[in-house]
């Protein structure tokens, strides 16, 4: 999976960024360089500006300032589809099934190239795509069988179910498999351990910690440093739209500075 | 054995469909010299291509448009100047104002990139109300009067001098805008079971997420408006063919915008065979119901409410999903274990 | 004597359950804190209780059948300051404290304003700005502010820290205090912030995936082993 | 300068019916999140109704008039409450239901009334106030003068009542109000009421000057639209603003190019939209 001519092995540079809405500076001179192949944590209070970043990275929202570039080229100011086709995919953090559509379909949206009139996958191979991610990330578990099954000439045993049959787990999971669907080299991961038992935290975490494997880098979002810390591989800390700290989780959880933010309001 | 009643349903909706076909083949036959019953099938066939066109892009897309008459008066204008001023047979002229249709989706599409919701609506029916205007304005018309093309005669040679028929022969102008109203149907069915209509649907559905599904939501949104007025335009050139006359109460009217809306409503938004059915039983009833007067409309439109009200999917969508309840509830007896590799 | 009572109460997105047999109470006068992880349902709960969303159950409270309806709640003195605040960003600071005691025809409704102004000094300064051009802690402010206008025999908080600079969180943190102490309201707090509730409540409830998973006193859930490797990280 | 003066004055005048026309619309919207399509209906309504008491009971214009007002401010909210609001939270399907709600009203005066236009006759009749050279008629004097009166009454219930307080409140956040113990459904209905009866004056006005026809209705829901799309959704001084833009520019064109009258209002409102999507006054989303 590695690219050729990446320089220092960073596969997203975050380079003197700023954005503000109306009179809130959202973000701040903010610069990060993501490596390839790792999981790197972005924390911080709620409102630090973390979602604010990924709106940046897959061009929902321009910035005012600085440059973003992924695998060398720059994408400042890229319209968020073509985001997506270089290599960049999102979850978000309330999960944005396209309701109205079975589970296969929602995976299979996200397939369809741009070219109009190009071929793309074939019927056959787009939904052994799909059945292989559903599996791949138990999308339809809960449906008694493990895993999506490809019944019989491209039948799957969710493709009659509707998103609103899932519950919150595998909807979490529904939107990672939307998001590999696109063949991501970078992953960002907004809340994925949001309103998760213990249990599926865990099973969640296997999930993203095998992507890894396959070489998928990843940005994981949370506001909560304790459920990233042992996933993770590094630790960017945001705070008013600006870096707090950075370093190995084990250099972020002594760092003063981070738990003046996360503890103080309460302990005084 | 597994999905028999996916199946099964197939075929029962494939003979309702081809029965129905039948019976449209067969009403120059069974009507033979009823030449008002057959005008009516012509009517309805006009609409349902309009009707499935809104549904194209307001059902299926979600850029609900006000101004669907703006692409049939577009096609109709386009087709009638171009027969009746140089002479070009309908065949040709039809095609072309849908191109001349979709040329103007293309320029009410570059606005509404930027607009969602009302304010894309709004866009839509200023279009509509803008070319109204400007037609009269131009005097675009032969006789000049407002706008209107009408049959003149020729002082010289005595000749009247119209905008031509698709065929003297009003059954071959039925078959003809039967199956053109057929092989849109089926061309639309197809488009909105690819991954184009996929796309359509994932940015009615949620613009932001298809976007984040790398979908390209302008590029489509375009598609869509052209397409749906391509189609449009070709009602309408049909239309003024039909009618021999065009003006911008005819073709350009808020109503035929309400028409296909209605139509939709009535028969499912966000279907294609829907609409066409909605479109049938609207023109039937207008034409066939005329005794009854204005109640008839007044009923057509009240029943549209009541559906909008009690089945927001649309009869056809409602029906789709029961059986696809029904379907599932048919569960596989056996799992067939690693089937998937 | 209980303030608020609930058994099995049950809350349904669609066929996905958010809440599962919640019970749950509150006595007059203490100060009870609900906290989790994000997601796991302590603002559906919020809104179940003050008829935003619908749920199945009875809640009582101040020994009555808590009626579903959001005005109704209102009127018995059950206030909820939601998360994400909902105030009236293109109106005045002054008005939107005031819209607060809309319900209230009693003649202190003045007082009270001028004592919302004693609790937060910050808002008599800025009275006459429209809230859209505060910050998001004085905001904050205006939220609790209007929800005490209302006159609450309980007062429901919704992540009043989210997003807050700790400077402002020990603002809030103190109000919090005074609030309680002076005006002697029942207060339900609900926080991802395990330390910040601990700190004021007399009893938790932790929730987890929408369901109670442990309750009991602060000093004896301060103890659990369970909270503590999860939520307090000590 | 006689030329300017009087599109000073006429633009006035009739900019000032657009505005009552689409305050209520904006007001709608504000509170209940309808972009209300049958709203020209209601004025077409109210005309009717005074036609009708004029015609069958003998009625002066003043009484059948206060009839016509009446009649819609009760029906108004009654169409909200028994129609548009069980629909609940579907945009699309709403909007299309208050469509076929206008259509539908159209239909039934037909019905009632049959196709061809109806003019009441004018509060007061005949007389002109005079500038110079400019006479205008008592009526159209009249009209101007309860609309701005009107609006003005408006604005001193939005800004300095409880109601008026509690119906911006819902506009900014219905669920902030609700929780402040407003009764949402309660306000909803009287902004519909309040909204329907300044349509219907409207209506009536313009019904004396003009008359009414079955299908007057949709100018009326088209300048409404307009207005307040070009004013900014949700804000109250855009749609005054914007209905002054139109009246204006309507009068300006009739004056100088009559033929290009529709268009040049179209053309505005069209070149807003590209340049400034939100409208004048839109407040930003998100």
């Amino acid at each position: 999976m590695s690219k050729a001519g990446v320089i220092n092995g960073a596969i997203l540079q975050f380079d003197g960024v700023s954005k503000s809405f109306g009179g809130l500076q959202a973000i701040n001179h903010l610069s990060f360089d993501v490596r390839e192949g790792e999981i790197l944590g972005l924390i911080g209070p709620n409102g630090a500006g973390k979602t604010t970043i990924f709106n940046l990275i897959t061009g929902v929202y321009h910035p005012d300032q600085g440059k973003i570039r992924f695998q060398n080229t720059e994408i400042t100011g890229w319209q968020p589809h073509r985001v997506v086709n270089a290599g960049i995919a999102r979850t978000f953090q309330i999960p944005r099934p396209f309701h109205h559509k079975t589970i296969t379909k929602n995976v299979e949206i996200a397939l369809i190239p741009n070219a109009i009139l190009s071929h793309g996958l074939s019927k056959q191979e787009r939904s052994d795509t799909v059945s292989q991610l559903c599996a791949k990330v138990s999308v339809c578990k809960i449906f008694g069988t493990e895993g999506c099954h490809l019944i019989e000439d491209g039948f799957c045993d969710c493709m009659f179910e509707f998103p609103s049959a899932l519950p919150h787990a595998a909807l979490r999971n529904l939107e990672i498999a939307k998001a590999m669907a696109t063949k991501p080299n970078l992953l960002l991961l907004d809340e994925p351990f949001a309103g998760l038992t213990m249990s599926e935290v865990d099973d969640m975490s296997a999930l993203l910690r095998t992507m890894k494997q396959e070489g998928r880098t990843q940005i994981v979002v949370d506001h909560n440093m304790r459920g990233l810390m042992r996933l993770v591989d590094r630790v960017v800390v945001i705070n008013f739209g600006q870096k707090l700290a950075e370093g190995t989780p084990e250099e972020i959880a002594k760092n003063p500075a981070v738990q003046e933010a996360y503890l103080s309001g309460s302990s005084n | 054995m597994i999905l028999k009643r996916a199946r099964t349903l197939t075929w029962v909706s494939a003979a309702i469909i081809l029965i129905s076909l039948g019976f449209l083949i067969l009403v120059p036959q069974l009507f033979v010299g009823n030449s008002f019953l057959i005008s009516t099938f012509v009517f309805a066939n006009i609409y349902s291509i309009l009707a499935m066109s809104w549904d194209l892009l307001s059902g299926y897309t979600g850029q609900i448009s006000f101004g669907h008459s703006f692409f049939f008066g577009i096609g109709a204008y386009t087709s009638a100047l171009l027969s009746m001023h140089l002479g070009w047979s309908p065949l040709y002229t039809i095609p072309l104002g849908g191109v001349m249709a979709s040329l103007g989706g293309l320029l009410v599409a570059t606005p509404a990139l930027r607009l969602r919701g009302p304010y894309l609506s709004l866009i839509t029916l200023v279009s509509a109300l803008g070319i109204d205007q400007l037609i009269r304005v131009l005097k675009l018309g032969s006789t000049g009067a407002e706008g209107a093309i009408q049959c003149e005669i020729d002082l010289a040679t005595g000749v009247n001098h119209c905008v031509p028929p698709i065929s003297a022969n009003e059954v071959e102008v039925y078959y003809f805008a039967l199956g053109l109203m057929v092989c849109i149907a089926i061309f639309l069915i197809f488009l909105v079971r690819s991954r184009i209509g996929l796309a359509f649907e994932a940015i009615r559905d949620d613009e932001e997420a298809a976007e984040a599904a790398g979908i390209d939501a302008k590029k489509y949104k375009i598609l869509a408006f052209m397409i749906s007025g391509f189609l449009a335009g070709l009602a309408g050139a049909v239309m003024v063919h039909k009618m021999q006359q065009a003006s911008p109460g005819l073709v350009l009217d808020l109503n035929i915008s309400i028409e296909a809306i209605v139509a939709s409503v009535l028969g499912g938004m966000g279907t294609i065979l829907g609409p066409v059915g909605g479109a049938y039983f609207y023109i039937l009833i207008r034409e066939l119901l005329r005794p009854f007067g204005q109640w008839r409309l007044f009923a057509v439109f009240v029943i549209a409410l009541l559906i909008l009200l009690f089945i927001p999917r649309g009869v056809l969508a409602e029906i789709r999903l029961r059986l696809m309840h029904w379907i599932k509830s048919e569960k596989p007896k056996e799992p067939q274990q690693g089937a998937r590799a | 004597m209980k303030l608020l009572e609930m058994q099995e109460i049950n809350v349904f997105y669609g066929k996905a359950q958010a809440l599962h047999d919640i019970a749950l109470d509150v006595q007059d006068g203490e100060f009870v804190s609900i906290i989790g992880p994000n997601g796991a349902g302590k603002t559906t709960l919020f809104n179940a209780i003050s008829g935003l969303i619908s749920y199945k159950g009875t809640i009582i409270f101040g020994g009555k059948v808590l009626p579903k309806k959001t005005y109704d709640t209102v009127q018995l003195g059950l206030i909820h300051c939601p998360e994400g605040r909902s105030l009236f960003p293109f109106m005045t600071v002054v008005d939107n404290l005031r819209l607060g005691a809309y319900r209230r025809k009693d003649k202190e409704v003045e007082r009270d304003l001028q004592e919302v102004f004693e609790l937060f000094p910050r808002l008599k300064e800025r009275q006459r700005q429209l809230v859209r051009t505060l910050s998001g802690g004085e905001q904050q402010m205006v939220a609790i502010g209007r929800a005490l206008m209302g006159k609450p025999r309980l007062l429901m908080l919704d992540e009043p820290t989210l997003g807050l600079a700790p400077i402002v969180r020990s603002h809030i943190s103190k109000a919090l205090d005074e609030i309680q102490s002076r005006h002697n309201v029942t207060i339900l707090l609900a926080e991802q912030n395990a330390d910040f509730a601990f700190k004021h409540s007399d009893r938790m409830y932790l929730l987890e995936t929408g369901k109670i998973v442990r309750q009991g006193t602060s000093a004896e859930l301060q103890y659990d082993p369970y909270i503590q490797q999860a939520y307090l990280g000590h | 300068m006689e030329v300017i003066a009087e599109v000073l004055i006429f633009g006035f005048l009739i900019s000032s019916l657009y505005a009552l026309v689409s305050v209520g619309f904006s007001m709608i919207f504000g509170v209940a999140g309808v972009l209300n399509l049958a709203h020209g209906a209601m004025a077409m309504f109210a005309a009717y109704i005074a036609s009708w008491a004029i015609m069958t009971f003998g009625l002066g214009f003043l009484p059948a008039s206060i009839l016509g007002v009446l009649g819609v401010a009760l029906i108004s909210p009654i169409l909200y409450w028994v129609i548009i609001r069980p629909l609940g939270e579907k945009p699309v399907v709403v909007f299309l239901a208050t469509l076929l709600l206008g259509v539908i009203f159209e239909q039934a005066m037909i019905l009632a009334f049959g196709f061809n236009a109806r003019v009441l006759p004018p509060i007061i009749k005949g007389g002109f106030i005079v500038f110079g050279d400019i006479r205008i008629l008592y009526n159209r004097a009249l009209a101007g003068a309860v609309a701005v009166i009107l609006i003005g009454l408006l604005w001193l219930f939005i800004t300095r009542t409880k109601y008026g307080k509690a119906i911006q409140g819902i506009s900014m956040s219905t669920k902030g109000a609700a929780l402040s113990g407003i009764p949402t459904h309660k306000i909803i209905l009287l902004v519909w009421a309040i909204s329907g009866a300044l349509a219907a004056i409207a209506g009536l006005f313009s019904a004396s000057f003009l008359g009414v026809s079955p299908l007057a209705d949709r100018e009326f829901t088209v300048i409404a639209f307009s207005t307040v799309v070009l004013g900014g959704l949700g804000s109250l001084p855009g749609s005054l603003l914007a209905a002054f833009i139109i009246g204006y520019v309507e009068t300006i064109t009739v004056q100088f190019a009559p033929e290009a009258r529709g268009l040049a209002s179209l053309a505005i409102l069209i070149v807003v939209l590209i340049l400034r999507p939100q409208g004048l006054f839109g407040r930003a989303h998100e």
